[in-house]
């Protein structure tokens, strides 16, 4: 919203309050009985913090690699837009790359919105609207980003609906923005693409924070309890509800009803994707599975005796899948009605009838708080017939089905990542099942080899069953969700962060579309908690760091402390707690730096990308919602790396190190424009190798205001890992350096003799800003 | 070339548009192109160090660089790995920032000299050098890119098609030897 | 919303109400202070009206035509479709495909939500909340739309916000179902479409009633006044401003300023697209070049010495075309900001200069009520400066460009019509140019010729110039959108048209992306217009139908009666009046059939199908708005032609008339299922030839309901129709005949031969419906 | 045939995908194709009765109607027309109503009698051709679809290439031959 936009909605409210007077409480209290003054920027519209989108961009320009060469959005075309050609409306290549982008980060947000709109429209019908938002005694900045963004502080459930409505306002106007004649330019809709991130985290607050405060949740706390993750946590013996998806309140419910009938221990509640991280929030007893790639393996295991699914991310043939071992499917979304009938008002008993008989694969049913009884009943009741049917091949017939295989690689040919199939189906066809466990353990589990074997090989099932010997052991522990970062963790941190004394926050979030296996995250990240970095998690990444153990057989979440501070590891909880990691960089902002934060939007992400040394890794991401919340990121200051399929986002944002005018600062104390060197580098980039991200998350935990102090830890890591990983001192040493106080002590004669063929010589350290208003003597 | 009439992308469906990449048939075709040009990068991408289809990729970069008439560059992983072997690199980069900087007609190169006419890529994970040649494609129009590995990458200005490692190895050889080297 | 939640909302009213005692008021009058009871369905959620969804989609059943064998959306693919391969997700192609249509129909439904967010807002702050939504003495049912979704009847502007944040939420769950791992059912999705397209008709009438009450316009004035239209009517001794695009404040501004200093007359205010419907119905002396296909055309002439754009669209190389002509640009939406610096807040006399002086080629300027003088000033300042500079070839260059001219026909090639352009350029370059003159007219003015030809021929510029002729003549009279249609002629019209005597309504739609030229729908519709039919006319399609003369000079608008009666004319206005066509429907049900109207959409949609014979035809739709449109009047019931490239929107819904099974309704008198015919055969269809779409058009209008007197008339045409387009008997014309009486009196013999060729014999006449629960006797 | 070897769309960008129409070389191998067949419909679109590429259209119809291979429907502008230059149409019917229909595997025909296994279209503009035999492609996966006008058509599964129209005439008029007419 503009400036003058909120002035009219004043305006508004004021006649509504004369209207009907019993709103001047409500209302009033939003926005006036709050200490804090109120910011530039509150609601702000699409052009509002345009400037500041264009200042980021202007650094950090997009890289375009067309995902396609054409646009076929319309009925003019499909139009070549190949050598600098436009389009039949006239749009040319890199708009329409950032079109899509923009339409991806769209399709993100609203995901995230719409899923926040049934949340707390279901919380607000269960623990009505005055439910208070209460964290706890240990955090008063509930909501750090509404705060930032909307300018109001919610106070109950229903104060989120402001902020919703806003949200879902913008989202639209974004979207219209991609329809044809529309926006021209490759810089406002990367402008817009931001906009569309800074409301997914908007969203992304308002989901996790209701369902905390109104699901009692863990409140931030670092001793969340550990639970069982991987197909082999799941105990067999006993009927399995399987929930996948991302909106929880059907697990929920399906707890409860164990809960209430004390059968809790006689029925497994197993997830996976983000229902299962929030269901494990809301009762530790239920065990998670494993992240999105493992739907095909767990339904093929023919464990699960039902099947029920939300929203998100859920595979497109689970009714498939599923009736191939027999369970059936309960659906439960408007987002995913499956085509099955609408039983929501029938008894529910004759619907469990139908589904055990068979005579009906599966159900839609709407009705949350009774899905419980349903799932349960129907679980209860099919588990005796139902014997754990599989969809997989036996021992025996592994060998026959590989023996198949004409060697035509089609399969690999199709694979995202073209994994070396042929070799390891025929080495299958002599026995040797070595090649399948370790394509087992790369294999992103999406289907894509079998669906186009012309001999029909159902090459995901042979993997699957030939790394049998590695997932029946496949059993860990996970840290569950703890939700926010508490104020007093951020207190203690924030200096040693800002001065760079806690070498940097590194974030690893989203999806599991890995390109070389989840090993490489697990790998990462013990590198960095071994050298005091805070490490955070979310989403399937968060459960991908647990599944892998030590020699003590200990995963990582084990080994390290789930405080918010050097060397801790931090599952905040499922996607939409990402929110706590965007929270945890703007309340150090607040909290430590004591920046007003209410609608200031502009200053705090100043603050944080010159600043705060966070980066986020989405190693694995496949969805637009990664790219909407990526995209938040981006905005607030925080760069993010991605895995190599990551590139098929469209585009990279990329900093050039060898252009000193891109890095060029205003030192606030003077006014002064001061070069900062490149830091950080990018904003968003692929990154080749886990050799090279590991080194470059390194170098973008570096910030222009830095002490020497923090600046030498961050060279010392910088340093000490591209020496171990990359073999050599880093080539851009020199810009990093600002004064002889930041070279790492134990280094010093190495560094300085690199520094003097460069030609390097002391610069100033600034008290950095992009925003000319912010320099304080002018 | 048993599959030089299938000039699909190796992966199947990554079809790029109307605009694909002209296959190199022969060695000789190959030695011309190169010859043409006048500043030649080599790119040796984050497989590199692994086999590929079989063939020993750094022995294909060895051939290569001994024709003496690229400037190597390398990515982040593998950079120094080739050092290791004898073989010079001027920069280890990630392909992306390369890409970066070869879009734009104002970067004078690794040398400062001026920028690179011809670039020839080796020892990348396909869908990685798809896009980045998409993005030279579109934005780099002037600089004639050249997939060396033994797939078709039909954003590439010239390709390889889909071979087998040996032929792959044979036509590279076979163009190192016609610089006459070894 | 379910019922459930609509009683949730409800309960959170009243809980409101307790707090807020006033409340009482303003709530209780939207959803009590109104006698029609509340029907089953206000503020219906996604899943309210999937069981009439799947009814008509079971009859009308998707034909996918693929336009992409690949789905491209998200770092798992590309994925291959083909041969039932599922994607990475498990998609298969006909979810993929229904997804797609999903995406577009959500881009749609976005847009114009969003167009009536901005300018409800604009004209709340402008004319206060309470503005009331009065349109005179002859309309009462105001918002037939609102009222039958949602269930609330708008009588101030303010009212219109709740319907206007029911769709934007609603919107954004749709927009959150393509997201990768949601909707994966073809039906669901399609169903998902049809509530896209519903949600888009509230939008339509939220915008085109705020405008039409705040501002002034005709209130369905048959006699609205002819305005001109054509390049030649703009009138190049005077300096033009150029709006393009569809909202209308910034336009508006211009005119109020030119009045208010009494310029009106010295500056001409030309207008393309929507944004021109609407500055002509805001002031008559505004003219409209032309639909959005004209806008080359029309800059490339030089004529516009300002172009002032909003939204929608607006070609997205206009800055660059302006810019060629030296004719600067003004920005004015948050959807375009077309990387133009924002110069809002700065002084206009500055701005004037610098966009005269041409050291800015255009800015964005955010403030509709200052656009005005902006744009007037710069219009005088720069007019003798520019003196009209074409980017058009002089008539000397004409022969030498074409000479250049290799024949190799890329440009037919990518021209979406493939058109005949090399011949044609062969033959200027020998000094003929009624080849060019030919191109001119069906052209749809995309410039991809001209952007494809390697020796730079500047293909689209050298037709246009060859044509002059045609274009230094094009002047034309368009009667101004007059807005909805009036209680009593609905009165006067129901029962002819319910009961078939008045033939049919046949709603001329959307954009100029025709195949063959735009002659061909005034063919089309003066066919109808001749024999009685009712013909409304919307967007581009009302502009199309003006832009010929018959011999003696007049249009179509000024040879027929702008009355919404047999025979009349009636151009509604922008695309958003498309609400008054459907709100027309509408109201014949519950103005002249007395159904109850409120929130009771199944019930209406289930009238208009079977009883009111309407059509919709959109013969060059080439937009994402189209496609929501369109959506809404499938689900309404009003199947829709499109021309041959809307096959390009990837499926059409198509009955089967050869499948007797499809045609059985229930008779409401007697719950019988009783066989009705293919009436209406199609939902969606697009027509290979004009000669196919006009029979179609007649047959369409048939429906169960007809009585034989209304029967007869329609076959009547349908025959005579048959005969003169295809030269022979309709071959499924004993579908059409239920008893003798149907037959056209004049045609007996004839068509009892035929039917006695097919062994027909009479059947009953339902008094039809497809709802059980409307059965009266059970 | 001169542009053999361009198997491109003739519309550039209409790309469609991994599955592509296999160029159908000779007029041999199309008499082989439709000899193969069992039942053959062929279907005359909306531009039948126009000159395409110089060729009068109706006279390869004609041609290909003497070979009595196939049951001949018609777009609804064209069948009357064919019908009045002699050439009997079974119908006359939308091209995507017939689409609708091809695709129902349970259609028995314009006779009654079963479903047709081989459907040959020309006369049409290219981009319904081009969108109608996607959704065969797609959806009517046991129909060999012939494009038999003058432009390649991908979607198809056996396409002429792009041709000029004397060499289109002359192609059909050896397949006419071959079956002993004329
Ligand atoms: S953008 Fe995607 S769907 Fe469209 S043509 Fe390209 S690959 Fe196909
Ligand atoms: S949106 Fe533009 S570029 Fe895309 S298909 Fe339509 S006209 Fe072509
Ligand atoms: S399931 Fe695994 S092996 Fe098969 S295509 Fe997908 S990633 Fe490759
Ligand atoms: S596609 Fe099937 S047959 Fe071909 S190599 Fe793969 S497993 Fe073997
Ligand atoms: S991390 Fe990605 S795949 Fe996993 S649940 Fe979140 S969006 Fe889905
Ligand atoms: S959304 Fe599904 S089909 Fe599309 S690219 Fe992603 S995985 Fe493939
Ligand atoms: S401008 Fe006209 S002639 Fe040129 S490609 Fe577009 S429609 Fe065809
Ligand atoms: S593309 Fe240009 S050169 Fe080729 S035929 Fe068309 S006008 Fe002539």
């Amino acid at each position: 919203m503009s400036r003058r936009d909120f002035n009219l909605r004043i305006k508004k409210l004021v006649s509504d309050i004369f209207q009907a007077e019993g709103l001047e409480i409500s209302f009033g209290r939003i926005l006036e009985e709050w200490e804090e003054p109120l910011g530039p920027t509150p609601f702000p519209s699409i052009t509002d913090l345009r400037r500041w989108d264009h200042i980021l961009l202007e650094r950090y320009k997009p890289f375009y690699m067309p995902f396609c060469d054409l646009c076929c959005l319309c009925t003019m075309g499909k139009c070549d837009l190949t050598s600098g050609k436009r389009g039949a409306c006239g749009i040319d290549m890199p708009a329409q790359q950032s079109r899509i982008v923009l339409l991806a980060a769209c399709i993100g947000a609203a995901t995230h919105a719409a899923h926040a709109r049934h949340l707390l429209e279901y919380l607000v019908s269960k623990y009505g609207r005055d439910h208070p938002i209460d964290l706890g005694g240990n955090i008063y900045v509930e909501a750090p980003i509404i705060r930032l963004v909307c300018g109001i502080k919610p106070r109950i459930l229903g104060d989120l609906e402001d902020a919703l409505s806003y949200v879902e306002e913008q989202i639209i106007s974004l979207l219209a923005a991609t329809h044809t004649g529309q926006e021209d330019s490759w810089i406002d809709f990367e402008s817009k693409v931001f906009h569309a991130g800074m409301l997914d985290h908007v969203a992304l607050e308002i989901a996790d924070l209701a369902q905390i405060v109104a699901l009692g949740y863990p409140k931030g706390d670092p001793e969340a309890p550990l639970v069982e993750i991987g197909l082999a946590a799941i105990d067999q013996s006993k009927p399995v509800i399987l929930v996948v998806g991302h909106n929880v309140p059907s697990a929920a419910s399906i707890v409860d009803y164990l809960v209430r009938n004390r059968m809790y221990g006689a029925v497994e509640v197993a997830g996976i994707c983000c229902t299962a991280h929030d269901v494990s929030r809301y009762n530790p007893m239920a065990k998670i599975v494993g992240p999105l790639s493992w739907q095909l393996r767990f339904v093929r295991s023919g464990l699960p005796d039902v099947v029920v699914v939300d929203e998100q991310c859920i595979r497109a043939d689970i009714l498939l899948e599923a009736a191939r071992v027999k369970a059936p499917v309960i659906a439960t979304s408007i987002e995913k009605c499956m085509g099955l009938p609408d039983a929501t008002s029938e008894p529910i008993d004759s619907i469990v009838e139908k589904l055990v008989s068979g005579s009906m694969p599966g159900i839609l049913f709407l009705d949350p708080d009774r899905v419980g009884e349903l799932a349960v009943k129907t679980a209860l009741k099919i588990f005796p017939y139902r014997q754990k049917i599989r969809s997989l091949p036996s021992d025996e017939d592994l060998k026959t089905l590989a023996s198949k295989c004409r060697g035509c690689r089609f399969c690999e040919r199709a694979c995202p990542n073209n994994l070396p199939i042929a070799e390891a189906i025929n080495a299958a066809s002599k026995g040797d099942f070595n090649a399948l466990a370790y394509l087992y353990e790369i294999c992103i589990g999406c289907g894509k080899c079998e669906e186009t074997c012309p001999q029909r090989i159902p090459v995901h099932s042979v993997i699957i069953q030939g790394a049998r010997k590695i997932w029946r052991n496949e059993r860990f522990k996970i840290r569950v969700g703890r939700g926010p970062i508490q104020d007093v963790e951020i207190r203690n941190v924030g200096r040693p962060i800002v001065f760079g004394e806690i070498p940097g926050v590194i974030a690893f979030v989203g999806c599991s579309n890995y390109y070389n296996g989840g090993r490489e995250i697990v790998e990462i990240a013990e590198e960095f908690l071994k050298r005091n970095y805070i490490v955070v998690a979310s989403g399937c990444a968060a459960m991908t760091l647990a599944m892998a153990k030590d020699d003590e057989g200990r995963s990582l979440y084990e080994k390290y402390t789930g405080t918010f501070d050097a060397g801790g590891l931090v599952n905040v909880g499922s996607c939409i707690s990402n929110s706590h990691i965007a929270g945890a960089a703007i309340k150090i902002a607040a909290i430590f730096a004591k920046r007003n934060l209410r609608a200031n939007y502009e200053e705090i992400a100043d603050y944080i990308l010159n600043r705060v040394g966070a980066v986020g890794i989405a190693w694995g991401a496949m969805s637009q919602k990664a790219a909407a919340i990526a995209a938040g990121f981006w905005r607030l200051g925080v760069p993010v790396i991605v895995g190599p399929h990551g590139a098929k986002y469209r585009r990279l944002l990329l900093g050039r190190r060898d252009d000193e005018n891109s890095w060029y600062v205003y030192d606030a104390r003077t006014g002064d424009r001061v070069y900062s060197g490149p830091a950080p580098e990018h904003l968003f980039v692929a990154a080749e190798s886990k050799e090279e991200a590991i080194v470059m998350i390194a170098k973008l935990c570096m910030r222009p205001n830095d002490t020497s102090k923090g600046r030498a830890i961050k060279l010392s890591h910088y340093i000490d890992l591209s020496k171990k990983y990359l073999g050599c001192l880093p080539d851009d040493l020199h810009l990093y350096v600002r004064k002889e106080a930041d070279i790492p002590l134990t280094l010093k004669s190495e560094v300085l003799e690199f520094l003097k063929s460069k030609g390097w010589s002391e610069k100033p350290i600034p008290d950095p800003t992009l925003l000319p208003r912010l320099v304080r003597k002018r | 070339m048993s599959t030089y009439r299938f000039p699909e992308p190796w992966a199947t469906a990554e079809i790029p548009g109307p605009r694909k990449a002209a296959i190199i048939p022969r060695p000789e075709s190959l030695v011309a192109i190169l010859r043409r040009a006048n500043r030649r990068l080599l790119v040796a991408g984050s497989k590199a160090l692994d086999r590929i289809e079989g063939v020993d990729t750094v022995e294909l970069i060895r051939l290569l660089h001994s024709t003496k008439l690229f400037t190597i560059v390398a990515s982040r992983n593998t950079a120094y790995r080739l050092e290791e072997v004898g073989i010079p690199t001027v920069a280890s980069i990630s392909v992306y920032e390369l890409g970066d900087r070869l879009r734009d007609s104002s970067w004078t190169g690794f040398d400062g000299v001026g920028g690179y006419d011809l670039v020839g890529f080796i020892g990348f994970p396909y869908i990685t050098l798809w896009l980045v040649l998409s993005g030279l494609k579109h934005f780099a129009p002037k600089i004639s890119t050249i997939s060396l590995d033994p797939y078709y990458h039909p954003h590439a200005y010239w390709s390889l098609p889909n071979v087998k490692g040996s032929e792959w190895y044979s036509f590279i050889k076979k163009v190192a030897d016609s610089f006459g080297v070894m």
